[in-house]
């Protein structure tokens, strides 16, 4: 965990409305873990007033060049334009200055008697699921990538998750990828063929919440990775809470998204899914 | 890329003040509820480095806080509605104090109470306390009906509870004001003259924020404190003023960020700062702000900060 | 490159708003004294195109208002401490009366005195020039010992002169609050049993900055008004609790720059809106405000303004 | 007088902390008036708040081109580069988008009387006086340049007034560049040689008064163009007031150098020299 101050490498446009930035920043082959993310100060100015709070798509190094440059590590991000900041992004250019506060918080827990792993993504849910992928793949698992968006346009980065070696289903809403539907879909079948597979998910809270739905009545193992609205990044100001599974209007019990989370095992939350409590013996703790 | 400076500096400027008992290295702490319990910031920055330490608001009992969203952005500033949630004294102890024993800071533990007995109660707690080397009491958080509002913006229940708490305690009491109030002298006195030893302006000021899209408002709670540059013109108007008003020295806070925020409230009289918000936007900062103090007051020529105190031209 | 767009739009959206007897083309208006005496604009804006004109604060006689330096930019804001300079309410008739009679908008006159006498004087002659539709009464500004403040944060003091101003007037009257006060709610409650047909709230917050560089205060008048995004937050929340407070119609000022932000005070329950210093950034802004307004309702499937103003969502 | 929202076409330093900024301006080659000033918004944020006001350094266009590209207007602003505004101007490149309103207020007048013209300059204060002397120029008149400046560096756009046939006298404080000492000495020695001559300062404001001491005891003419704080330029805001002649702390008079500035009569003004009520017999009107 460092605040660096650094340069972004490239940022481009991959998808309508979607882009990818590759930020350098040494350490991060190593420190960063699947599932974590980091804070984004897009320009030392006072406007925007907070960083912005991205997953960690991929870090890796470029090798050293003859022309002198010594080997860098960067971080790549992948981020969807949708207010002040990530428009603000997209101007960056190979050069300009930001700063990069992380690898943050705790990730997916791989838990070794799982060989078997349904990742299920929802747009732009995709990015934490990659180093994910990675650390699966490499281990010799059966990974499977459930990938659902509103049309193809929302549908990211497949082919990089092929190389990996794994199997990708797509769903999307207005079927111009895939199959036509919501991936929760796609997502029940498959654990008819996979009963012992752990989830993996991350996507917008009303997939979220059905995915866990589904798990739970399968009685398999699912981690989430949430977002919140944070100032910090760092269990500071604690406005990054998400209910808890013990929470109730009268006892409130919060946790805290950038600390204890982003990743969480779903078991640890409040969902509003009624069958929830009945949840907890059947899925094991993260 | 570079690192976030070191606290530290080898220009010869003497940067320690001294503010009514307190002894600090220089005149730069946290604004309490924006630095946890100090731990978080161990990767980011010098702790020792720092003038004191000041800790999140503690309560009697845990405090789960408001419900979400509690937090929104907006122009050059961020509203929150945490709701004061915290640990409580009593896991303060067991959890953060070891911690904070192994940091050579003074630390001052900022507290709160929905009713006079518990402020008299936590006050008591704090007493007892080695670690805790001064108190700070909020009288002022406007998010929790009962938490302080009432307490805050009326003299009489200000100087009542600033009384009471004081009589629990000998170590070095701060009081830490509302700017929500027509007229924060009149607070400023009343406090000062119930036996606050120092006074520290100013808590968040009120706001609220809207979604047109959602048509909803912002924060679960409705309205949240402003904080952030937005809110520096108000913070040292009300510096300025309760200066002028009091004789027990002022801690400066509101949308500090630089170096030169910090000098514009030590020039208006401010004996020390306190900086919130700019630490969640970059943990470092404080440990800048210290650097960039010292370079600007070395260029200006000036070898004791305290020269530069309450030094504004007429 | 391309001009300002025009107030004007074939977006099938009814803009118009009745605000207690003004009948508003739509609910945009200037802020006082951001806006000149109108003519300043001509070249920028369709002055047809607004719902109302509201004039720079008027007095008795004119006012020479405060020394320089008189402005400061600050994170997101400005202050000012111009001290109502103005031209007095005779000059306005003789001068600025003909170019207005010219423009089909409501004229309101803001207006200000150093006394109740004066207040009541300036009434009169206001209530007798045809021209003015409506008058608003600016019992808020902090940046002159004796012309304001004493009045708009004191209960009884603004209903007092609410209630003499009254009975000189048939005309539409405005009351504008002060933000400066502990609870707004007071002060709305004791303007509106006054008799102000419509309260506008809010004033600037009052502020100060200071130069590190000269060692000096950045107004000549030491403390000035905080205007500008920055204060959006703190005049959000009061309109909302106005609005909630009392059952007159609300206009709310403080921030707006955009749409989005009109159409923010509109959601909370305010009937129309006041531009300030977004009108010194860009003197289209207000023509901008009411195209992006008719843009965002039309797309919200909303054909009347009115279903929009006070629809927020429990 | 508009509000353009327009491009940036060229920026760049042209001494050390001195930039030069061309901005597509249609109309400005007709409309602006040697003296008038702009009010330029660097960008469409919120932070810094206020536009920035400079003088028009020139106002020209650019010929049609063979590539197809129509003939085109721009301004020319010369900057020095001091806080917040100017600094983030400096990273303006072509094409960046600025607004950019003027031309505005109250520029030079020019007296047919007078022939003999000696325009007088501190550091930036040189921008206005280009046009001037151009107008000047074009008449056939007499046209000399005092420019005054700390050192060379503060020394701007020579060479271009000595294009139009105007005589330049350099003097700087270090010495660095022209005569040693201050542009003040080099006037009063040039209205020796030139008793009739008009005068023309734009400096900083120590410069401007003594320059309005040495023109009150020459008995000539004189016109200042001021800088003051601005919120609008346009006369709404009256933020930007000078004292006027009749000013005195009991009964204040006020002038908006935005308005009914930013150049002025010397004799309009109120100045700190006691013997400025002398003056006012000896100098005409603007
Ligand atoms: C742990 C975590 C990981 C994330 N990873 C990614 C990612 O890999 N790619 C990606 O495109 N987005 C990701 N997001 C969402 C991303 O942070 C927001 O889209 C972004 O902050 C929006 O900023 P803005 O200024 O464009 O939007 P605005 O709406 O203008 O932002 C206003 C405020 O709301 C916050 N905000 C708005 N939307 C969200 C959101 N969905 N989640 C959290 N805060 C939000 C902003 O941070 C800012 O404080 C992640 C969020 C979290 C919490
Ligand atoms: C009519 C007029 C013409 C001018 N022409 C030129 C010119 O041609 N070239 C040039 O380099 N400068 C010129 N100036 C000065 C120029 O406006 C300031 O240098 C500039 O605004 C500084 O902005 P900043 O953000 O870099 O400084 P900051 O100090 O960060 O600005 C803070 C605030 O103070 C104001 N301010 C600071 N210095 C001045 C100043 N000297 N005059 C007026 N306002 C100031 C800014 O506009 C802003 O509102 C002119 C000023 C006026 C009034
Ligand atoms: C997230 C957050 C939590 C806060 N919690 C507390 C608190 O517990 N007790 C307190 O006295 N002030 C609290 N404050 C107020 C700050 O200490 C400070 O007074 C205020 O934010 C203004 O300073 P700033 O503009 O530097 O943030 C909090 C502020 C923020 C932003
Ligand atoms: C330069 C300036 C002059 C003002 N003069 C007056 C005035 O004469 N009378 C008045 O009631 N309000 C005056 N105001 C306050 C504005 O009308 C408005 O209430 C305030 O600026 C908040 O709105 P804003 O944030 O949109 O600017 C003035 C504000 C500014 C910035
Ligand atoms: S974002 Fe501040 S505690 Fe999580
Ligand atoms: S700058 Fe606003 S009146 Fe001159």
């Amino acid at each position: 965990m460092k605040n660096l101050k650094t340069v972004v490498l490239q940022n481009g446009e991959i998808a309508d409305g979607y882009f990818r930035m590759a930020i350098l920043a040494p350490g991060y082959t190593r420190a960063a873990q699947p599932g974590q993310f980091v804070m984004l100060r897009i320009q030392e100015q006072i406007q925007p007033l907070l960083r912005r709070p991205f997953g960690i798509y991929r870090a890796a190094a470029m090798p050293a060049q003859c022309s002198g440059l010594p080997e860098r590590e960067f971080v790549e991000l992948i981020y969807k334009v949708v207010g002040k900041g990530t428009t603000l992004m997209t101007t960056l250019k190979p050069g300009d200055s930001v700063e990069l506060l992380g690898p943050l918080g705790e990730g997916f827990t791989i838990d070794s008697n799982i060989n078997n792993h349904l990742l299920v993504g929802g747009g732009i849910g995709i990015v934490p699921l990659y180093m994910l992928a990675q650390q699966l793949c490499k281990r010799g698992d059966k990974v499977r990538l459930l990938m659902g968006g509103r049309s193809r346009d929302d549908i990211l980065c497949i082919s990089e998750f092929e190389r990996l070696g794994v199997d990708v289903n797509i769903a999307t809403e207005d079927g111009s990828l895939g199959e036509t539907g919501l991936v929760t879909a796609v997502l029940e079948r498959e654990l008819l063929n996979f009963p012992q597979a752990g989830v993996y998910a991350c996507g917008p809270m009303p997939m979220l919440s059905a995915v866990q739905a589904i798990c739970c009545s399968a009685h398999v193992l699912l981690q989430v990775s949430l977002e919140a609205l944070m100032a910090c990044g760092i269990g500071a100001c604690l406005g990054c809470v998400v209910p808890g599974r013990e929470h109730s209007d009268d006892t409130p019990q919060y946790l805290c998204t950038c600390r204890q989370g982003p990743v969480f095992a779903a078991e640890d939350l409040a969902w509003p899914s009624r069958s929830n409590n009945d949840c907890h013996s059947g899925q094991g703790g993260k | 890329m570079r690192d976030i400076p070191e606290v530290a500096s080898d220009v010869a400027v003497k940067m320690a003040v001294e503010v009514a008992g307190l002894t600090l290295r220089n005149p730069v702490m946290p604004a309490s509820g924006t630095f946890g319990y100090g731990a978080e910031f161990e990767p980011y920055l010098n702790l020792d480095g720092l003038g004191a330490l000041v800790t999140k608001g503690l309560s009697l009992r845990p405090k789960a806080g408001n419900p979400t969203p509690r937090i929104a952005e907006c122009s050059c500033g961020m509203l929150n509605a945490i709701g004061l949630q915290n640990i409580g004294i009593d896991a303060f102890v067991e959890e953060k104090v070891p911690f904070l024993k192994g940091v050579s800071t003074p630390v001052i533990a900022n507290f709160f109470g929905n009713t006079l007995d518990e402020y008299i109660q936590v006050a008591d707690k704090l007493e007892k306390i080695d670690v805790v080397t001064g108190v700070e009491l909020n009288i002022s958080c406007p998010n929790v009906k009962r938490g302080g509002i009432v307490f805050g913006t009326d003299p009489a229940a200000a100087a009542k509870v600033v009384s009471e708490v004081r009589r629990c305690l000998t170590k070095p009491l701060i009081v830490k004001l509302t700017p929500n109030v027509t007229d924060i002298t009149v607070i400023a006195r009343a406090v000062e003259e119930a036996g606050a030893d120092i006074i520290c302006c100013i808590n968040t000021v009120t706001g609220m924020a809207v979604d047109i899209k959602s048509r909803r408002l912002s924060l679960a709670n409705g309205t949240g404190g402003l904080s952030g540059p937005a809110i520096k013109p108000i913070a040292l108007r009300m510096v300025h003023q309760v200066v002028n008003a009091v004789s027990v020295p002022v801690i400066g806070v509101g949308g500090i960020a630089s170096a030169e925020d910090a000098l514009e409230f030590l020039l208006l009289g401010a004996k020390a700062i306190q900086v919130g918000t700019a630490n969640l936007v970059n943990p470092g900062t404080m440990g800048e702000i210290v650097v960039g103090m010292e370079r600007f007051l070395a260029e200006s020529g000036i070898s004791d900060i305290n020269d530069w105190i309450g030094s504004l031209h007429g």
